[in-house]
């Protein structure tokens, strides 16, 4: 059955006038719709905004998503094995395809009950933590771009160079590694890896600390940043926001602690919470510093990690075909760099998923954008949409 | 300069129209050097080796550049208004040039004497608010009409700032005339206005905190009517794509980053007149003449020149009404001030 | 609390809505009535033992035998535990109260749902197709979707 | 012909051509920028007649100032800009009667005046210190209310801009 689209014109929330001064009168002026997107320097993709201002105050803004649609989920129950879903997993999140990876095979073990080796585990770990250093690295970079500041974007990317380096020694690939397979990981770690990865934490901490000292303590962006976009907490769960977004809120939740796979509970690290240290908790301010003190915790992972790296085998014993029993379904969520990604599989028995449904945090975490950005400036929402760490990638998937 | 070259060609229209290039030739070539200084600065800020294929480090790759902006295809928009589009970018150049003209890039050499040279500079700049307006209006683009009315309110607004820093050099040094300012702080750095001017010790040393004041606020104004990095929000390219030069390209593009370029010298150059000795050598009498002159001025102008590329690739940008904020709630008070209090150390 | 606390809890609060359950898989789910969807969020939300205030994924399902089914995967941020909702609904007949205006989180997924099944979701306060055009033909990842040949002029299969 | 009187044919075929535009004009936003040729020219003229001050202040005031100003409207009030302002030509009869009786007296007025015509002042001094002589002595009080003009006016259009609507 076909049912025709329904097209529900779009409602403006605020009416004209709405706004007013901070002395209570309003301002007469009329509204100007503006598209922000989708080929825009600040909306990270193809994401478009549609914004009514009102001069440079945003009265209602509509995102529009989509542009980059390719029917992963469609793609997923098409495919003769659920091994060759993988490598769709990896292009969902591409500036994060190792934690993308990890969460759809973790999904199909957990279908399967099947237990991975430890080295696997460990392994996983560390490739997770550094392809988390490498997401929040483009996404607090970009964020310095959004604020007109260049420099630091380079910084980062300059250190993201070297963990892709030691994903390329790996693997093979730079960005979409199909790297962690159902039941294990492609192939084994190549010798000089581990070394390479204690030079890296060894390398990185600095670097972080001079990114700090160019960016993130800069008065001119503290102050462009601290009390804007204010996504409080209460909100921030009812939206199901998750991640450093949830985390930048105040909220002290993050599934590697809460809701534990893998290996995390093995290692010494905190999770980081927004405390509103120049403006109120929940600004893009705290977002932004969530991610870098992250960056810090991952380090530490990384180097307990490789510290305790058991030998073994890097693959489970796994039938050649995987049929998981008809009618078992599993949602597993990881923490991805954005936050809870999530894959709902169900299987009806055969060689390929009945039905793949993967929650992307960015997804989510962009449903919030029109919540906290009314009544701000062009410029904040920049602020916002840069702080909310969107890849467009995973919300159309 | 004027009489020599009038006597050198005979005709004084040649003469003029010589001395007219003069400044002209300058800008291309300074653009030149400023493209290949910003990039390279850029870079190694930034950790990085930018140019170093065409010819020894890069140093052709300016060159390579401009002739790629020149061949460029022509783009107008079918909405736009074609005969606005294409006007505005000389607008906003020849706003920049003319004021050249009363740069005294030393003691032999000055477009025009003017006895108002400082005024006259200030007055002429009004017609780039007019040739930005018009690009971003007949761009017939949103993002583009918001990044011209952004760049006029901010110089329109940095020009009152800067005026009444211009104001507290005036007063000191007494006169408008850029050449007599610079004349007037004649022997060494310490008789730089900056440092109080030549005068008894206990005036300079009451002047001081006002003129440091004062040079540090035209400096920030002259960034901001500059339209660079902090306050570069016209074509902040995050938030309004490229600001009123969204769909200008090839020669027309050119047109409108030389006139940047030519800009960040002139406020550089203003600065270093009223404060900083303009053409007077920091040593007293020592390299000091006509040659050695422009060179100090070039020399002066060319260092804050560098300080905006270097502010550029270290700093985020201000949000539209901090910039504002900035511009009347901190800097025209601070001012006021500091013309009182000048005003009444010299009286006195 | 265990699921079948939950349950009973549930129970207790609409049991009317409550249709079905299974509790012994590896994440229990309990499937209720579609229309009346909304006043089970509701009790699911404000009820201070269940307190489910995150929903952590909301999928559209085609069961391949004519319903299709909307799976709310929900969690307490307090009391930590987790649980499934189903509402299946019949394909001539995909109607399910929406319940975007108790979890925020769940309009957009709602919308997918939407877009991608034609599953309508009564009450929604914005219910367009999100990531397909406004003018796609069908529900894509409906089983019984076929893929068009054409679309807006365009030969779709490449 | 010297640089002098090129000079000043040029600016008053600028000046003559841009006002023509200003009047003629169907597009508000061009005529604007006409009106800003007709004010740079009208500083180019009192340059030539060697008063550098007042061409300056005609440059920053006008240029600068009204005529920004005045772009900012125009640009702001988006509606009007498509619009062709010209009006068809109603009561032409009175028009052409009562311009032409206004026209008649100036150029008579411009006519019978003696003009003094005198050689023009290649060089001259300083003028903005005596200007501002003046202005603090001889001139004081035409100045001084003057300025609290210019401040009432200004604080009355604020207090206009900033009324709240009645709704």
């Amino acid at each position: 059955m076909i049912t025709e689209p329904r097209i529900i014109p779009t409602p403006y929330v605020t009416k004209p006038g709405a706004i007013r001064t901070s002395t209570g009168k309003t301002i007469r002026t009329d509204e100007m719709i503006i598209n922000m997107g989708p080929q825009h320097p600040s909306t990270h993709g193809v994401l478009r905004l549609e914004i009514v201002v009102d001069g440079e105050i945003i009265v209602d803004v509509i995102p529009h998503i989509g542009y980059l649609h390719r029917c992963f989920e469609k793609h997923a129950e098409h495919m003769t094995n659920y091994q060759q879903v993988i490598p769709y997993c990896d292009r969902m999140d591409y500036v994060a395809s190792m934690n993308n990876d990890w969460g759809f095979a973790l999904a199909v073990e957990r279908m399967l009950k099947i237990e991975v080796p430890p080295r696997v585990e460990y392994l996983r770990v560390i490739m997770a933590e550094l392809q988390r250093i490498a997401s929040h690295l483009v996404a607090v970079g970009t964020f310095g771009i959004d604020m007109g500041a260049f420099t630091p974007f380079l910084w980062t990317f300059r250190d993201r160079e070297k963990i892709l380096d030691l994903f390329e020694m790996t693997c093979g690939a730079r960005l979409l590694y199909n790297y962690i397979w159902i039941g294990g990981l492609s192939h084994d770690v190549p010798p000089g890896f581990v070394e390479k990865a204690k030079e890296f934490c060894s390398y990185f901490g600095p670097k972080l600390k001079e990114f700090n000292d160019v960016l993130t303590y800069n008065e001119i962006f503290v102050r462009r940043t601290a009390n804007v976009g204010v996504l409080p907490p209460d909100v921030a769960v009812n939206f199901a926001c998750s991640g450093p977004m949830l985390r930048g809120s105040g909220v002290n939740f993050d599934l590697r602690r809460d809701d534990p796979y893998g290996v995390y509970d093995k290692f010494e690290w905190e999770v980081q919470v927004g405390k509103g240290e120049f403006g109120k908790v929940g600004d893009v301010w705290d977002r932004f510093i969530v991610k870098v003190r992250e960056m810090e915790q991952s380090v530490k992972i990384i180097e307990q990690a490789v510290a305790a790296l058991p030998e073994g085998n890097v693959q489970a014993a796994i039938p050649k075909r995987i049929r998981p029993d008809a009618g078992s379904e599993a949602y597993v969520r990881t923490e991805s760099p954005r936050g809870e990604l999530g894959f709902y599989v169900v299987s009806d028995g055969s060689a390929s998923p009945f039905r793949v449904k993967a929650r992307g945090p960015a997804f989510v975490n962009l449903s919030v954008l029109p919540e906290i950005s009314r009544g701000c400036m062009i410029a904040d929402l920049v602020a916002i949409v840069g702080s909310a760490d969107i890849v467009l990638g995973e919300v159309d998937r | 300069m004027q009489e020599y070259l009038i006597g050198l060609v005979g005709e004084p229209l040649v003469a003029y129209v010589l001395m007219a290039v003069v400044p002209l030739v300058f800008i291309l070539v300074y653009a030149l050097v400023t493209l290949y200084m910003e990039m390279k600065v850029a870079a190694h800020i930034q950790d990085r080796v930018a140019y170093m294929r065409t010819g020894w480090h890069g140093v052709l790759q300016p060159f390579a550049d401009i002739l790629k902006l020149l061949q460029k295809e022509d783009i107008i928009p079918a909405q736009a208004d074609r005969l606005l589009f294409t006007a505005a970018p000389f607008f906003v150049f020849v706003g920049t040039y003319v004021g050249f003209a009363a740069i005294p890039f030393s003691s032999g050499y000055v477009g025009a004497d003017l006895n108002l040279g400082i005024l006259y500079i200030v007055a002429v700049s009004s017609i780039v608010v007019a040739g930005l307006l018009m690009s971003g209006w007949a761009s017939n683009n949103k993002w583009a009409l918001l990044g011209s009315l952004r760049s006029a309110a901010q110089i329109v607004s940095y020009e009152i700032p800067s005026a009444l820093a211009i104001l507290v050099a005036v007063m000191i040094a007494g006169s408008l005339n850029l050449n007599e300012v610079s004349k007037f702080q004649e022997g060494g750095i310490f008789n730089w206005v900056v440092f109080g001017g030549p005068g008894p010790v206990v005036t300079k040393l009451l002047l001081t905190p006002f003129t440091l004041t004062a040079f540090f606020v035209l400096l920030t104004a002259g960034i901001a009517e500059a339209n660079r990095t902090p306050f570069d929000l016209p074509e902040a390219e995050s938030e309004l794509v490229q600001g009123f030069n969204t769909e200008y390209s090839g020669m027309k593009f050119a047109m409108f980053y030389l006139a940047e370029y030519a800009n960040m010298f002139l406020v550089s150059a203003i600065t270093v007149c009223l404060f900083l000795g303009g053409w007077q050598s920091p040593f007293g009498s020592f390299m000091s003449g006509p040659y050695w002159g422009a060179f100090w001025l070039i020399a002066k102008g060319m260092f804050f020149v560098f300080v905006q590329v270097w502010m550029r690739w270290t700093l985020p940008r201000l949000r539209v009404d901090q910039l504002m904020h900035v511009s009347w709630k901190v800097m025209v008070p601070f001012m006021f001030v500091c013309i009182f209090a000048v005003g009444l150390i010299l009286v006195w | 609390m265990t699921s079948q606390e939950i349950l009973d809890t549930l129970k207790s609060l609409c049991g009317d809505a409550v249709l079905d359950a299974k509790l012994d898989v590896l994440q229990p789910w309990i499937s209720v009535e579609p229309l009346k969807l909304a006043v089970v969020a509701k009790a699911l939300r404000e009820d201070p033992r269940l307190d489910f205030d995150f929903v952590m994924c909301m999928s559209g399902m085609d069961h391949n035998n004519g319903t299709l089914g909307a799976v709310y995967h929900l969690y307490s941020m307090t009391q930590k535990h987790k649980i499934v909702i189903k509402a299946i609904v019949k394909n001539e007949d995909a109607r399910v109260a929406s319940t975007a205006a108790i979890w925020g989180g769940a309009e957009w997924h709602e919308r997918e749902a939407y877009d991608m099944f034609g599953i309508v979701f009564e009450g929604h306060p914005d219910l367009r197709r999100i990531l397909l055009p406004d003018d796609y033909p069908g529900h894509p990842l409906r089983k019984d979707f076929v893929v068009p040949e054409y679309y807006n002029g365009m030969k779709v299969p490449y | 012909m010297d640089l002098y009187t090129i000079s000043f044919y040029m600016f008053a075929v600028l000046l003559l051509g841009s006002a023509i535009v200003v009047v003629f004009s169907r597009n508000i936003v061009r005529a604007a920028f006409a009106l800003m040729i007709t004010l740079l020219s009208i500083a180019a003229f009192y340059v030539l007649m060697m008063a550098d001050f007042v061409g300056i202040v005609q440059l920053l005031l006008y240029v600068g100032g009204i005529l920004v100003l005045i772009l900012f409207g125009v640009m702001l009030t988006n509606r009007q800009i498509s619009v062709d302002i010209r009006e068809g030509a109603i009561q032409t009869i009175p028009a052409v009667i009562v311009t032409s009786t206004i026209g008649g007296i100036l150029a008579g007025a411009i006519w019978s005046t003696a003009w003094p015509m005198r050689e023009a002042a290649r060089s001259v001094a300083a003028t903005a210190p005596v200007i501002g002589e003046m202005f603090l002595t001889t001139y004081l009080l035409p100045f001084e209310v003057a300025s609290v003009l210019l401040l009432v006016a200004l604080v009355g259009a604020a207090l206009i801009a900033r009324r709240e609507r009645k709704s």
